[in-house]
């Protein structure tokens, strides 16, 4: 029973993790159609920018304040110069983009920075975990967690209820249509990649936090893929809720079935697990249903 | 045509679409304010690409204007962004029914609400449904299942949603049923009186068209070919034989239309 | 979304270039000069490296070839080709090495070349099985799939199960004589080259005869509009799964290619880092187009080996940061990436498409 | 002018261990010219061109053609894929290749001759670990005597790298009498590994070895102390280094593993070498950021200085007589570096049975035991080990 | 204008008994019964979003109704998919063009020639044999009996993305021509186009309906009133998913309903101002 229940909430804490990079996944998606698979090297400049700051001196609550600035400025620039002759052209050379994007943050970053792995010093998080009853909880998870949840909200309440969060949506359905309206698809690319940027420089800077940076942290933007497809690709509660599932679907695997079945499968069930619920929910628990209509 | 008050002036603008494909050879065009001209024309004839060109919207199908000018109220738009244009009030209703699919009716309002302030866009939203019941009636439904003429409803009032200055209409009848055509054109015609909406119709219901516009083009292989007063036009042999179906004697039935070809064009 | 419609299927402009190869002279003399080139231009004139180089243009370009396949023409979106060049690697491998191969063929240096059919034909078959979800998930959605198809397969089957048959965990020793074809061992720079050539020319001529007959439209008729596609009498899923097959058994004979060329099979020459770069690579050369999937390998891999030597020199004046240097070239080479895509957006094939019709067009473009 | 040696490199620099590979393959051009600045190779001067493959096995594969082509009569490589991949190529090239991948599979001649490294492979660096601890640990055990030690294992199944020594840490824990528990698979990017902790407590280790790298090390220690499992770590090569309680701080005391070569920095005899290479080559490096790897491509780099006088002195320097001459010549040649000197024959090319052991104390790292495998073993060293 | 070819006329071919069609709560099509006779043209009418589309979906397969029967040729062909459907004999062409936009026009029409083709994949891929003569006839039966039909010579080579809407339409038609249907669906083919190219287009309808070679019996789905009434033999109004009267033009035309739910008080197609 312990064993499990501590399963449990580890794959709930490293989903809060998964479902933090996914959200950026997401609103890329939601915004412009288009599956960013730069998510995780934008993490990783997210992870450096705050560790870089940090280590100048500043309090860790500023550095991430800073990094997500820093993330609006990036999104802007990524925009103008990457992706604003884009708009309107197939969106696999968009996506191709994301990839050369990915090959061009992560150079620049390693440049910067150096591939040595790095750690908060002092670290910014208590390393000891805090007991529950029987449970044991690393902080950082935990305020990951909470931070997930203020996301959640915010993102959702922002494209519920204001104007651009609407006309966001509907430049991913139909852009034509949308610069017809007189939607500024740049500013909509921009914004979406700025609020990727930030939920990445926040997700970054926690991540850093838990073992230390290095480029290996852009591995992780690829790992959250079955979280966002699970919940849908266009749904941002359901990012949040597939990192959970997906999270708790590897721990639980990883407790009870590497016994039975040796091997890596931790990391594939959910991927098997994910073609099978595809075959009855082929849009993912909320995602847009593709319309088929003559 | 005089040039001043013109809203709108295309002067001999050249369209290439992928940089090789000549879509328009020269074509001038002058809108004045307040009035409702019609561009009319064979399929291929260019008339959605000038509208595009107007709009700002050729880009996203790798298409420019490689000469000539568009001004709007005096000042050069042509190969400025889509989204520009569209705030200075030129909307266009894209040919082909582009509605956002997977939003519902009333969202797709709502963006069409994107540049209003927005106190008002309920009042837009009551305009809208005012004219189009029908949008009422479905407007929880996601528009990508609505009919094909509920969609064409749904654009046109999208547009409408933008309070736009000069409103670039393509083909805004069709395939709505008989009765809602007749209410297009009566709105179209009120906007412009009422709501003093300045439109450039491509339409190819031709009989209509003249009938709401003041004054019209015709538009062959990328030339205009001919250009009057609508009255003027509506009297016109060609335009009686080739547009209006009028010229033949009376009583001229579809199906006995086979045993005639007929091949004309102006200019090729 | 927008689209933009380009020309990207297969042309034929007169009647009678429909019914063969090579129609007019003209056309004729320009193949035969090109096979020229690729059969003994490239062996004899080039450096043995580049000759190597040439190789791995050609390995890249039989993987994408199948992914343009998928991608290019029925919209089946890949990111796991890679796992089934390694599966076709791994069938010809474990043929070659462990198969009771009769003496003569083994004699006859056929059996290499048999395992090169099985490993298509099984890599096809595997490859199918992923294509299976095609029934119901579409777009986007199912790049997951195809991503639990390169996981499954490398990471877990081949890693696991298959790379410990044979003694040592991991990578499996391939002796210089296994690849043997007749009496040729393919050793060397030179003989995998040709290898990889005749392959090749084989696939574009397969991929280029398909999608000018029925099955090849029924794949375009899918990628553009499916509906419409069902309508026409067109079986979809059947097409779809025809697809993955033929892509597959390609992938396939890709792999089993490059047992010619190394001397240990791993389960780290699959990386999913391979599966991106071959969808990277027909977005380069040009989506929809066969000449696209060879041109933009050859643009990734040149790419790459000169960026390589743009760096070498420096290093004798700056050797400090030479070192520093690595990541510039990968932040470049993404950045050319970047560029490319941003002024091509549309690819090399394309590029040419336009050169074409602007010449066509010329002297009167009225 | 001096005659020039061509030597090639092939490294890791922005691939996925670059983290590591970078220092290497700084450490590898301090060396080098350090070296030429130091006499070279009886006043030849060593050419050394390197690439960086990304760790991308086919760009290996073309690297090292190019290199042969240029003409080098040595590599100087790094993964174990790509060195694996390019074993048969290069026993037939007759180009020594000297890698940083310490697979025990590189060590039967019979299947690479061609292949050399200047320490313990990662299996005999195992079985050392495992001996040390059941030398000096087991013992101050309370439950000593009382019933068989037991041993869990935490690692990456799917890497080759993890799980190289796996078979052979097992073989050696059933010699000295282990229980073995059940293996939990840590991928090396894992970010929290509460459950298999859980799964583990289950078992109720003494002793866990975690095959991994760093990160993942030290989130596996870190959680351990969170769950209170009370057992004694033992970190494959490549986790165990300065990176260890830099990520796990606390959890880190009392950690082991083997150490076939110093960490940079430490007093063993040559740092002092290294440190002013480093200084005097790559002043933009800081001292502190340089650490193992550039100590174990000092190793490799200085077998092979030797290996090059070596063949020079019997003559002509070509691949062959660089392994021949150079490499099988050598029997017990001191690197110095806290590394175990050096032996190569042409049945053997296990550097060493001799491997010190060592844990993390107090802010610095302890010599537990120097093990001597070969000593200790010798008929199982001779008969059984090889290549596995 | 009726019964030009009196006993063929007379033929059911395609029969709905009781159809019913629910999307969630909204009922797109209710108890519809129609029956369409060998060789006619049958035009259906009803205001938007009256259910049209939806029931040409569920004659070629691309919805299943939820109840009631759908006869082709005397066989139930409820449970067959729309590749199925289209093998035996029912073809179609969409409201909203759906042509295979990045294919040439050729290309286009050859795909409506699919069911026909029956080379495999290894012939197809070395275009040896059976394939190649196979593609051979079918380009010539293209060239000479559909690209000549409809007059679109000059734009064959070209990209169907690329034409303007009108030409597209007659693509589209001429796709559904080339699978040599017995049934054919026109879903609005004449929405969008001018005069001439309506009175070209209506041409092409009569044409494959009467002639020798085709003798195509047609489903119209059409808004244009003028076409319609010419035209067809029989019209089925709809609205709301229901029949509202079923007949021939004259009657349905005086129907008080169909001008009150449909047609409107105005003959728009006649007056100015
Ligand atoms: N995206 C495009 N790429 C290439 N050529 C195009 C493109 N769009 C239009 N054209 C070409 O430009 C010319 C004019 O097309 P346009 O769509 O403006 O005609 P139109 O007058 O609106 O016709 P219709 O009444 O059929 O809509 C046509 O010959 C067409 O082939
Ligand atoms: N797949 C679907 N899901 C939900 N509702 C649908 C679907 N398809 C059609 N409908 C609904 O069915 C109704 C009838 O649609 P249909 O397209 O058949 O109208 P129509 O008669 O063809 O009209 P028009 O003349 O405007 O094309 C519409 O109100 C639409 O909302
Ligand atoms: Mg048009
Ligand atoms: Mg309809």
């Amino acid at each position: 029973m312990e064993l499990f229940l501590m399963t449990l909430v580890t794959g709930i804490m490293v989903g809060g993790i998964y479902a933090l990079i996914a959200l950026g996944w997401v609103v890329i998606y939601k915004c412009s159609g288009v599956l960013n698979l730069a998510m995780g090297e934008l993490t990783l400049i997210g992870a450096y920018v705050s560790w870089w700051l940090y280590s100048t001196g500043i309090p860790f609550v500023v550095c991430v304040f800073l990094t997500i600035i820093i993330g609006i400025i990036l999104g802007i620039l990524t925009e103008r110069i990457f992706l604003d002759r884009l708009i309107g052209q197939p969106l696999l050379s968009v996506i191709m983009v994301t990839v050369g994007l990915s090959f061009f943050f992560r150079g620049t970053a390693m440049f910067i920075w150096g591939p040595s792995t790095k750690t908060f010093h002092p670290p910014v998080f208590p390393q000891e975990s805090i007991h529950v009853g029987m449970l044991s909880i690393t902080p950082v998870f935990f305020w990951s967690f909470l931070v997930v949840i203020g996301l959640l909200i915010a993102l959702v309440a922002f494209f519920k209820y204001t104007r651009w969060g609407l006309s966001m949506q509907a430049t991913a359905d139909d852009e034509t249509a949308a610069l017809s309206l007189g939607v500024s698809v740049r500013f909509v690319y921009a914004a979406s990649w700025s609020i990727a940027f930030i939920t990445a420089g926040i997700g970054g800077a926690l991540l850093a936090n838990i073992n230390g940076l290095n480029i290996n942290i852009a591995h992780l933007g690829l790992v959250v893929l079955p979280a966002v497809i699970f919940g849908g690709l266009n749904s941002i509660p359901g990012a949040i809720v597939g990192g959970i599932v997906i999270g708790i679907l590897e721990n639980m695997t990883g407790t009870y079935l590497t016994q039975i079945v040796p091997g890596g499968i931790k990391t594939i069930v959910p991927f098997i697990f994910l073609v099978i619920f595809m075959m009855f929910r082929p849009h993912g628990l909320w995602g847009w249903v593709r319309i088929e209509r003559v | 045509m005089d040039q001043n008050g013109s809203i709108l002036n295309i002067q001999n603008i050249e369209v290439r679409y992928h940089e090789v494909i000549l879509a328009l050879k020269g074509v001038s065009v002058s809108v004045q304010r307040g009035r409702v001209v019609a561009l009319l024309g064979a399929n291929g004839a260019g008339k959605s690409t000038t509208l595009k060109a107007v709009s700002g919207l050729l880009a996203t199908e790798d298409g420019k204007v490689t000469d000539g000018s568009i001004e709007y109220e005096g000042r050069r738009i042509h190969n400025s962004h889509a989204a520009d244009i569209a705030k200075q009030g030129i909307i266009q209703v894209i040919e082909g029914r582009k509605v956002f699919e997977h939003l519902s009716v009333e969202d797709n309002l709502k963006v069409g609400a994107h540049l209003r302030k927005s106190g008002s866009v309920k009042d837009g939203l009551d305009l809208v449904y005012h004219y189009f019941p029908r949008l009422y009636d479905k407007r929880g439904e996601t528009a990508g299942f609505i009919s094909g003429g509920e969609q064409q409803m749904l654009v046109v009032g999208r547009a409408l949603m933008t309070e736009p200055k000069l409103l670039l209409l393509d083909e805004p009848s069709m395939g709505l049923a008989p009765m809602l055509i007749q209410e297009i054109f009566s709105i179209i015609h009120k906007l412009n009186e009422e709501e003093k909406i300045t439109i450039l119709l491509v339409e190819q219901n031709a009989k209509l068209a003249l009938t709401v516009s003041s004054y019209a083009y015709i538009l062959e292989n990328g030339r205009i070919v001919m250009d009057d007063y609508s009255d003027k036009l509506w009297e016109n042999e060609d335009i009686k034989d080739f547009y209006l179906g009028l010229s033949d004697k009376g009583g001229k039935s579809f199906r006995n239309i086979k045993h005639y070809k007929r091949k004309k064009r102006w200019l090729t | 979304m927008s689209r933009v419609w380009l020309p990207c299927g297969h042309y034929h402009q007169s009647y009678a270039k429909d019914q063969g190869w090579w129609q007019t002279p003209v056309i004729k003399l320009k193949m035969l000069l090109l096979l020229g080139i690729v059969l003994l231009g490239v062996p004899l004139l080039l450096p043995g490296y580049w000759v190597g180089v040439c190789t791995i243009i050609g390995y890249t370009a039989m993987g994408a070839l199948g992914v343009q396949l998928l991608i290019g023409y029925t919209e089946l979106i890949t990111l796991g080709h890679g796992a089934f060049i390694a599966v076709g690697a791994y069938t010809s491998t474990m043929l070659v090495l462990h198969f009771p191969w009769p003496e003569v063929l083994v004699d006859l240096g056929l059996a290499y070349p048999l395992s090169i059919v099985v490993a298509g034909l099984f890599a096809g078959i595997w490859s199918v099985i992923f294509g299976l979800p095609t029934i119901r998930v579409k777009g986007f959605y199912f790049i997951l799939t195809t991503i639990a198809a390169q996981f499954i397969t490398v990471d877990l089957i081949l890693t696991q199960y298959v790379s410990k048959i044979g003694g040592r965990a991991q990578s499996i020793k391939i002796p210089s004589d296994a690849a043997k074809i007749g009496p040729w061992t393919m050793s060397g720079d030179v003989k995998p080259y040709l290898l990889m050539a005749v392959l090749l020319i084989l696939m574009v001529m397969v991929t280029a005869n398909l999608l000018r007959t029925k099955r090849g439209r029924a794949w375009m008729a899918i990628r553009d509009n499916d509906v419409a596609a069902s309508t026409m009498g067109i079986n979809v899923f059947y097409h779809k799964l025809l697809a993955f097959f033929v892509a597959g058994a390609m992938a396939g004979v890709a792999g089993a290619f490059w047992v010619s060329n190394t001397s240990a099979m791993s389960p780290e020459h699959f990386p999913w880092f391979l599966s991106l770069k071959l969808v990277g690579v027909i977005l380069i050369g040009g989506i929809g187009s066969i000449h696209g999937a060879i041109l933009g390998a050859a643009f990734w891999v040149l790419v790459g080996e000169f960026l390589q030597m743009g760096v070498l020199p420096l290093a004798d004046y700056w050797p400090n940061v030479l070192m520093s240097f690595t990541f510039l070239k990968t932040a470049f080479f993404g950045l050319i990436i970047c560029a490319f895509l941003n002024f091509e957006p549309h690819g090399l094939a394309y590029r040419w498409w336009q050169i074409k019709n602007y010449f066509n067009l010329w002297p009167f473009s009225y | 002018q001096a005659e020039e040696i061509k030597i090639g490199g092939i490294m890791d620099t922005s691939g996925a261990t670059s983290d590591v590979g970078k220092d290497y393959a700084t450490g590898m051009v301090d060396a080098i010219n350090w070296i030429n600045d130091h006499g070279g190779v009886n006043g030849k001067t060593i050419d050394y061109t390197w690439f960086d493959y990304g760790y991308r096995v086919p760009e290996a594969q073309t690297k090292y053609s190019m290199l042969k082509r240029m003409g080098v009569v040595a590599v100087m490589g790094w993964g174990t894929a790509d060195t694996e991949a390019l074993s048969t190529t290069v026993m037939e090239d007759q180009i020594p290749y000297i890698s940083a991948s310490y697979s025990a599979h590189l060590t039967d001649p019979k299947d690479s001759r061609y292949n050399v490294f200047a320490m313990a492979d990662y299996s005999t660096a195992a079985r050392a670990a495992l001996t040390a601890w059941y030398d000096k640990k087991w013992p101050k055990h309370p439950d000593y005597g009382e019933r068989k030690p037991r041993l869990g294992c935490f690692y990456m199944f799917a890497s080759p790298y993890c799980s190289a020594p796996i078979e052979a840490l097992k073989d050696q824990a059933r010699i000295l009498g282990f229980k073995i528990g059940p293996d939990q698979d840590v991928s090396l990017t894992a970010l929290d590994t509460k459950s298999q902790i859980m799964a583990m407590k289950k078992f109720d280790p003494d002793v866990v070895w975690h095959g991994n790298t760093s990160m993942s090390a030290a989130a596996t220690v870190k959680d351990a102390k969170a769950l209170d499992l009370d057992a004694t770590w033992i970190l494959n090569i490549w986790a165990f280094n300065d990176n260890l309680h830099r990520l796990a701080g606390k959890a880190a005391e009392g950690v082991m593993g083997a150490a076939p070569c110093a960490e940079f920095g430490q007093d063993f005899k040559n740092m002092d070498m290294l440190e002013n290479a480093a200084k005097e080559y790559h002043p933009g490096t800081p001292l502190e950021e340089r650490f193992k790897p550039t100590v174990q491509a000092w190793a490799n780099a200085l077998i092979l200085w030797e290996a090059l006088k070596r063949a020079d002195e019997a003559g002509e320097i070509t691949g062959e007589t660089i392994l021949k001459e150079g490499f099988e010549s050598m029997d017990g040649y001191e690197i110095g570096l806290g590394a175990a000197p050096v032996s190569f024959s042409s049945e053997d090319h296990r550097p060493t049975g001799k491997v010190r052991v060592q844990e993390w104390k107090d802010g610095s790292f302890d010599t537990v035991e120097v093990v001597d495998l070969k000593k200790r073993w010798p008929k199982k060293w001779a008969d059984e080990w090889l290549g596995y | 204008m009726l019964q030009t070819s009196g006993s063929s006329q007379s033929t059911p071919l395609l029969q709905l008994k009781d159809v019913h069609m629910q999307f969630g709560r909204l009922a797109a099509l209710s108890n519809i019964d129609l029956t369409v006779r060998k060789g006619e043209i049958y035009s259906i009418i009803g205001p938007n979003g009256a259910g049209k589309t939806v029931m040409m979906n569920c004659i070629n397969g691309l919805y299943r109704p939820q109840q009631g029967d759908i006869y082709f040729k005397g066989s139930r062909i409820n449970h067959l998919r729309p590749y199925h459907r289209a093998n035996l004999g029912i073809s179609r062409t969409f409201q909203k063009i759906e042509l295979f936009g990045g294919m040439s026009v050729m290309d286009n029409i050859r795909l409506g020639r699919h069911i026909y083709l029956r080379s495999g994949v290894l012939s197809g891929s070395f275009f040896l044999g059976k394939a190649k003569r196979e593609e051979i006839e079918t380009r010539r039966i293209i060239e000479e009996e559909i690209i000549d039909l409809l007059e679109i010579q000059h734009i064959r080579d070209k990209t169907v993305g690329m034409l303007p809407y009108g030409e597209q339409k007659r693509v589209e038609l001429g796709r559904a021509l080339a699978m040599d249907p017995e049934l054919l669906i026109l879903d609005e083919p004449l929405a969008g186009l001018n005069l001439e190219e309506v009175e070209d287009m209506v041409r092409f309808i009569m044409d494959v309906n009467q002639e020798e070679r085709w003798r195509v019996t047609c489903i119209l789905v059409e808004h244009d009133m003028g076409v319609v009434m010419d035209i067809s033999d029989r019209v089925y109004v709809m609205s709301f998913g229901r029949q509202i009267t079923e007949g021939t033009p004259a009657e349905v035309q005086q129907d008080p309903e169909v001008i009150k739910a449909y047609l409107g008080e105005e003959d728009i197609y006649a007056t100015r101002k």
